[in-house]
């Protein structure tokens, strides 16, 4: 049959809802397509796993290979092998490192360095430009993480050098241990005006934390792609900006790219869809994340 | 080594080995204090001594297991010392375990030529030299296994004398065996006896422990006698007798056992039709009253154990019948063996009997903890009290209730399995091997206690693998053979050959080496 | 070969002595480890030693405390339990999602009911088929992450209305000041510490995990009693994953993972011999406490998160090492 | 056929494998292919050569938790260090690295006489915290792709990864089984205290095989890295739980004193072929964890039924 045949490899399903609501998304848009076959594979965040997973797309011979990358460098060889073999790879979500970027035919995701540039400038924007922040992180060494925390950083010294990160650590994307770690920065610093958070469901687990402290009125939170109790907390007033990311966008947007390339279609080769600032002044214009 | 063994034809004065106050403390133990021993060349020296004399420890000072506390060894008159298991071995010094130290899964020779293994090329083992070395050693000890099977297939006499055959793989100055023949069968021991005569004509200096007086007497020159870690004296062996040195080494004169009454058979309480496991025993019937003692006696690997073990619902039987008080029983378990009265001191103290880290008084308590039980809560008040009861009564040596029994000597340490089953008062009691390891002071004690507690109205069911014992304590014998009940014996019709020929399936000659049967 | 001369008194007395101070490290080594981390931390940042700080500290810990007391059981019975962190996960996710669904003290009971479900699963493999129990633990470990993610598809549960639900009790209150979390946890150890020394049943595992087949031999069902210890860690986590779930008012599958590590390095600085046999709750809590201080301390002083991980393999290799020395009475193995 | 029985019964995961294997030819058209059984090996060369090293350690009555730590520390050191000191040597400090852990390890076990579960709990705690010390959380890439083309080169038509770790296979299996050191393992594994006494110098043999398994864990991890062109400092968490997994498949004893090189390989070929098997076939990740789980049990389980030790009859 002359279906085309697209293998994609997941970051790490199920440790998240924005990623569970991704592949969910990615096996939608696919069935509602006849000319195309999938094969969805998941490397549950370990990299050698990806390889694995690469190299098995690679011996089936599909006709583009969509990588969700656990790591933006490491896979960077293997990208290239299946390059090399004929495959072209679609990168999504999370791009990877320079050194890649002749064996990828697009990347297909939100401008993660964009985001934390948002992100800076709403906290910016909300603390007048001056004040005294935390920041906490996402997987060290995921590139999401560390565009976003680049992102902000360096935008946050450009545009408001008057507020001071005081302190960053990681979250690891997880919800409990964000609260652990702004528990630990709560007792530590008497004065917290704002908190950037890798993500809104870390940005939630720093939320419970001031709440419970009773300090929660004093500072300003800030995170990016707007999870469910985010958007929530938003509603309630009490969480003040974020970054509007949608995963059935980004699933869509990476079989589509996929498909056009393997079709031999001319793609841009930084393919961004839109991920807007959402704060409580313009919530009503965006539906409530179903994640 | 063998460059240092060259010089051992000194002369006669000097002793090979030389121990002058050696002292040597455990918390709250003096296990030995300021012992002298020496040994000459060509000299069968025996230690005796109660269990937790200090037997054991002496010699592990003398192998450099322990560094004793005050005191001097020499080496052909000079002053050593050992601080650790090679500088022993390097010296000439080898002892063989009391307990078994053998690695399971490697082969026969593996084990005899442990540390030392036959090397080519600097790097491989030569398999080839190694397994006709040992070959040539098994031989030496008549041994009828291969040096290429991995010990663990072996049964445990064999195995004593695996331990045994690296003895014969260097000539050491001074060999002692600790207690070497506790598992061995006649066979063995007879060869044994042949090997340690050998070693003494090439000069080799043994000490030799053993509770076994009749081995003693046959074989030492001299014996030194040790009591409560002290040094009791020497005695040439022609010049002394038995009576003497126990009395040396108890303190008192032994006892004999009062003469056996026939007993009134009592009510029958236990009674075993037909039964049997594939495999490992089969067709069982006996019956045992109360105030009756029966032996079951036979070779080692007879199947007493997993008759005994049956019993206590410890395994399953596949065929026949166990009925308590006429009432017919299914045991599954000790704790329901327990329910119905039953107490099992199990043949190995150490892996069956005792949780060693355990002090002496949880021990004892541990299988009817429910008795101590109020609300929910243990009284421990009620468990010390306890405790110290069989403590007194049994004559247990330790410091007190909270000593770890991993701490006690052998035979203090069986005597704390025994206090704990009587203290759950059955009325059947099996005791396995009661006595293995046990001087003969105690021995003598366990004797009498089986005695009285048959008289008291227990059934009593005593294993064991001694002829004496079996002799002295049973009302009547059951002799097994292969896993069968060959005959059944009143006391009075007993006589030696018949028992001789019961065990070994009929003639004597039959005693061949039971067939591996573990793994 | 070096000849030697018998020892001198004084060098006798010498070594009692030194074998006197290691005995007395062994004994209370983990409890002046304690206080020696506390002392260091309060007199290098002033935030350490305020009430606030300790009550966080305690709070923080009392998840993996929680665990951590059911786990100490397994191992004095003989046994490892690795498959908790997953099994909090799935606890925590199932109490979060079922809280809406049937309400919160039906979602406790539930979660608590299959939670030990799977506890009994351990159980029987481990007690009553005796298959090693690092490897089942660590088969149970993957299983359950992986049921757990079917149970939620992958999702994030949440609780919707976090401010009005009474389930808040459990991670979010405080009853004079001290934390509701804290308290399950020092009360839960208080009543498991008594059971341990004072019932039969403690008795019975310390039996089981000193010699199994001794206790075996004594009547004591020891398939029935691994199978209890492993319903035990199951139930600790149970509560665990309340307080973590009212704690968060949601749960991510993977919440648990990596908990594993934590709470057994906890039991292990606490002394619990890993061969079984031997251990106490008490001193557990007191691991856990030095973990939780040790992770507080560093990061208020500053330091990356992960120097916590430097620290901790120090202190757990010194602690056990002193128990082990002073059960020796010397400081160093001669073989 | 007796004694195909018996070596069945000794490692019945050989019989696990052709079971996969059929199952997964006849419901797959991609498995049964010499390129695809090239991936397995390339893949599960990572875990394999980890495995040998910890066949060494366990036979021995250690284990070793530090691995994964390892393959991080040893893959950063090489990534990282190959831009100042050349490739050469930063592949010579990151084996020396893994040495060095290995050795410390041995050490402590050796002299302080703490149980090797938790000295290498310890370390494997520790040497991820030295690892993102080093990297301060950062990934590393080779910006050479020299390094990068040796992982994915192929020598006469077969990847350099899976012969090297054919090759390694073989040598460990001379060593364990032939030399004098490999006797000693199960001398010291069956019986710790009969070894001391029988004078083998235990320390420093345990001691060794920390730190060939050091060494291996080591290799590993630069293998991988020269797969990755790059390193992340959380590479290999959880190895040590899926090395551990493959050597008692492959029959080794978790207490020590028995098992062979030839039963690891096995171990780690089922999983590896499980794993690669089941991607063909798009199992759901969830499910993955599930089935790998509830194997992983059932060999334990049918091991023990097989080789059933205990006497007849025994209920308790
Ligand atoms: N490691 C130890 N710790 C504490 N006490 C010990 C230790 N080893 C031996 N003892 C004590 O030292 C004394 C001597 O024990 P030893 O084993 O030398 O006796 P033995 O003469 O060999 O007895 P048996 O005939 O029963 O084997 C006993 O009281 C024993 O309890
Ligand atoms: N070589 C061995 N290694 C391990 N266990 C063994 C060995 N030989 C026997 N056993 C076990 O030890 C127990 C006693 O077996 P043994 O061969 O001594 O038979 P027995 O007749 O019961 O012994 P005994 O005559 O000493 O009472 C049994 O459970 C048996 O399975
Ligand atoms: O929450 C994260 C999301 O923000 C990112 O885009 O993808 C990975 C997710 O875990
Ligand atoms: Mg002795
Ligand atoms: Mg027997």
């Amino acid at each position: 049959e002359d279906r085309l045949r697209i293998g994609i490899t997941q970051n790490n399903v199920g440790v998240d809802s924005y990623q569970t609501t991704y592949e969910t998304a990615f096996k939608e848009a696919a069935a509602q397509r006849d000319d195309v076959a999938t094969v969805v594979l998941d490397a549950g965040g370990d990299v050698a796993r990806q390889i694995a997973q690469m190299q098995d797309l690679i011996q089936q011979n599909v006709d583009a290979i969509i990588i969700w990358p656990t790591n933006g460098q490491a896979v960077v060889p293997v990208v290239r092998q299946a390059h090399n073999a004929g495959i072209p790879v679609v990168v999504t979500n999370s791009n990877i490192a320079e050194a890649g970027q002749d064996f990828i035919a697009s990347f297909s995701g939100p401008n993660n360095i964009l985001q934390g540039q948002y992100s800076a400038e709403m906290m910016c924007d909300q603390l007048g430009g001056e004040g005294q922040i935390v920041q906490i992180t996402g997987q060290p060494g995921y590139t999401t993480a560390i565009e976003r925390q680049k992102g902000f950083e360096d935008r946050l010294a450009e545009i408001c050098p008057d507020v001071d990160l005081m302190e960053s650590q990681p979250g690891d994307w997880n919800r409990e241990k964000a609260q652990r770690v702004m528990e630990g920065f709560l007792t530590k610093y008497d004065t917290i005006d704002g908190v950037y958070s890798g993500d809104d469901n870390m940005g939630v687990g720093a939320l419970n934390a001031a709440k419970a402290a009773g300090r929660a009125d004093e500072i300003k939170f800030f995170g990016a792609t707007n999870f469910a109790v985010g958007y929530e907390a938003m509603e309630r007033g009490e969480y003040h900006g974020s970054v509007y990311q949608s995963p059935a966008e980004d699933a869509r947007n990476a079989l589509q790219t996929a498909i056009d390339v393997a079709n031999g279609e001319d793609v841009p080769k930084l393919n961004y869809f839109d991920t807007p600032k959402i704060t409580q002044d313009n919530m009503s214009e965006f539906e409530k994340p179903v994640f | 080594m063998t460059a240092q063994s060259s010089l051992n034809t000194q002369t006669g004065d000097t002793p090979l080995l030389q121990l002058k106050g050696v002292s040597k403390s455990f918390p709250g133990v003096k296990a030995l204090d300021n012992v002298d021993l020496d040994v000459n060349a060509g000299e069968v020296h025996a230690l005796l001594g109660e269990n937790g004399a200090g037997k054991s420890t002496l010699m592990k000072v003398l192998a450099g297991i322990y560094h004793p506390d005050e005191g001097e060894i020499r080496i052909e008159g000079t002053p050593v010392r050992m601080q650790k298991p090679m500088d022993a071995k390097h010296m000439g010094v080898l002892l063989i375990h009391q307990e078994l130290s053998l690695v399971p899964d490697l082969s026969v020779a593996e084990n005899v030529f442990l540390g030392s293994l036959p090397k080519r090329s600097g790097l491989f083992v030569n398999n080839r030299e190694l397994h006709e070395r040992c070959g040539a050693i098994l031989k030496r000890l008549n041994c009828r296994f291969k040096s290429n099977i991995p010990v663990k297939h072996l049964s445990v006499a064999n195995q004593q004398m695996v331990e045994i055959a690296r003895a014969l793989v260097f000539t050491p100055k001074v060999v002692i065996f600790d207690e070497p023949t506790a598992s061995l069968t006649d066979y063995e021991k007879v060869v044994l006896f042949e090997v340690i005569r050998e070693l003494k004509s090439q000069g080799t200096g043994i000490v030799y422990i053993s509770h076994r007086m009749d081995e003693i007497f046959e074989l030492s020159d001299r014996i030194t006698v040790l009591r409560d870690g002290q040094y009791r004296g020497t005695f040439a062996t022609r010049d002394t007798d038995e009576e003497e040195v126990t009395k040396r080494m108890i303190g008192r004169d032994l006892e004999s056992l009062a003469e056996v009454e026939s007993p009134e058979p009592g009510e029958r309480i236990i009674e075993v039709h037909q039964l049997g496991i594939e495999g490992e025993f089969r067709d069982i019937s006996f019956d045992v009253h109360a105030g009756e003692v029966v032996g079951m006696y036979g070779l080692v690997g007879a199947g007493r154990t997993q008759v005994v073990e049956t019993l206590f619902g410890i395994r399953k039987p596949e065929r026949g019948t166990i009925r308590i008080r006429d009432e017919l029983v299914h045991l599954s378990s000790p704790a329901d063996a327990i329910e119905h009265g039953l107490a099992l001191v199990p043949e190995n103290r150490k892996e069956q009997g005792l949780v060693l880290g355990m002090n002496c008084r949880d021990n004892t308590s541990l299988p009817n903890l429910a008795e101590y039980t109020r609300m929910g809560w243990i009284d421990t008040a009620k468990e010390t009290e306890v405790f110290e009861r069989y403590q007194e009564q049994l004559q247990i040596k330790t410091p007190g209730w909270y000593q770890a029994t991993l701490n006690l000597s052998g035979g203090n340490q069986q005597k704390v399995v025994i206090g704990k089953w009587l203290s759950t008062q059955p009325s059947v009691l099996i005791l396995d091997e009661p006595t293995r390891g046990i001087d003969v002071g105690s021995k003598a004690e366990i004797h009498q206690l089986i005695r009285d507690l048959a008289k008291s109205g227990l059934a009593v069911i005593v294993v064991s693998s001694e002829m004496p014992e079996i002799l002295t304590v049973s009302d009547r014998i059951l002799a097994l053979y292969n896993g069968t009940l060959t005959r059944v014996f009143k006391r009075a019709e007993i006589t030696e050959d018949d028992l001789i020929r019961a065990i070994t399936g009929q003639s004597a000659d039959a005693a061949s080496e039971p067939v591996a049967s573990g793994a | 070969m070096k000849a030697s001369l018998p020892m001198s008194n004084s060098s006798t007395v010498a070594t009692d002595n030194r074998k006197r101070v290691l005995q007395f490290l062994g004994k209370h080594g983990i409890l002046l480890a304690f206080l020696l981390c506390m002392m260091i931390f309060s007199l290098t940042t002033d935030r350490f030693l305020s009430t606030g700080n300790l009550l966080t500290v305690l709070m923080q810990v009392s998840i993996l405390g929680t665990i951590a007391l059911g786990v100490t059981f397994v191992v004095i019975g003989g046994n490892l339990d690795l498959s908790v962190g997953s099994l909090l996960s799935f606890a925590t996710v199932l109490v979060v999602d079922l809280h809406d669904k049937v309400g919160p003290t039906q979602a406790i009971v539930l979660t608590i009911v299959f939670t030990l479900i799977i506890g009994a699963i351990n159980g029987t493999l481990v007690g009553y088929l005796k298959l090693n129990s690092l490897i089942v633990t660590l088969g149970m470990l993957s299983a359950i992450q992986g049921i757990t993610l079917i149970y939620t598809s992958g999702q994030n549960v949440d609780i919707q209305d976090q401010e009005n639900t009474w389930f808040a009790f459990f991670g979010r209150e405080a009853i004079f000041g001290i934390p509701v979390p804290a308290i399950i946890f020092i009360g839960l150890a208080i009543i498991l510490q008594v059971v341990l020394l004072k019932t039969a049943f403690g008795r019975k595992v310390f039996a089981i995990g000193g010699n199994g087949v001794a206790a075996a031999f004594s009547g004591i069902y020891r398939n029935r009693m691994v199978f209890s210890t492993y319903l035990l860690s199951a139930f600790t986590t149970a509560c665990a994953a309340i307080i973590l779930g009212s704690r968060v008012m949601g749960s991510q599958n993977n919440v648990g993972q990596g908990y594993e590590l934590q709470v057994l390095a906890g039991v292990i600085l606490g002394g619990t011999s890993l061969l079984g046999g031997s251990g106490s709750i008490m001193r557990t809590v007191i691991g856990i406490l030095i973990l939780g201080f040790i992770q507080n301390g560093l990061l208020l002083l500053g330091y990356p998160y992960y120097a916590q991980w430097l620290v901790t393999w120090v202190v757990i290799i010194l602690a056990v090492w002193l128990d082990i020395a002073a059960k020796r009475g010397r400081l160093l193995n001669d073989f | 056929m007796h004694a195909f029985i018996q070596s069945v019964k000794r490692q019945p995961i050989w019989l696990f494998i052709i079971a996969c294997i059929i199952f997964f030819s006849f419901s797959n058209e991609y498995f049964f292919a010499v390129n695809n059984f090239q991936n397995i090996l390339v893949q599960t060369s990572t875990i394999g050569l980890i495995a040998l090293g910890m066949t060494f350690v366990m036979i021995n009555g250690n284990i070793d938790l530090s691995v994964g730590s390892t393959v991080a520390l040893a893959a950063s050191l090489a990534v990282g260090l190959q831009g100042a000191l050349g490739i050469p040597m930063a592949v010579v400090i990151g084996l020396g690295a893994g040495v060095l852990i290995g050795a410390i390890n041995g050490l402590i076990v050796w002299k302080t006489g703490v149980d090797a579960f938790i000295v290498t709990l310890g370390a494997m705690i520790g040497v991820r915290g030295l690892v993102f010390v080093y990297t301060e959380e950062q990934s590393f890439y080779a910006s050479n792709f020299a390094y990068s083309d040796f992982g994915m080169s192929s020598i006469f038509s077969l990847p350099v990864l899976a012969l090297i770790f054919i090759a390694l296979t073989i040598v460990a299996h001379i060593l364990l089984k032939y030399t004098l050191h490999g006797r000693n393992v199960y001398a010291v594994g069956g019986n710790r205290k009969a070894a001391i006494e029988a004078g083998i110098k235990v320390g420093p043999h345990m001691l060794i095989n920390f730190m060939l398994i050091g060494f291996m864990a080591a290799l590993s991890g630069i293998l991988l890295s020269t797969q990755m062109g790059a390193s992340t400092p959380n590479l290999g968490r959880d190895y040590e739980l899926w090395t551990i997994t493959a050597v008692v498949l492959g029959g080794t004893r978790l207490n020590g004193g028995a098992g062979t090189i030839i039963g690891t390989l096995g171990g780690v070929l089922a999983i590896g072929i499980l794993r690669n098997g089941m991607n063909l076939m798009q199992v759901p990740s969830f499910y993955v964890l599930v089935i790998m789980g509830s194997i992983l049990i059932t060999v334990l389980f049918l091991d023990k039924r097989l080789n059933v030790t205990a006497s007849k009859g025994v209920q308790i």
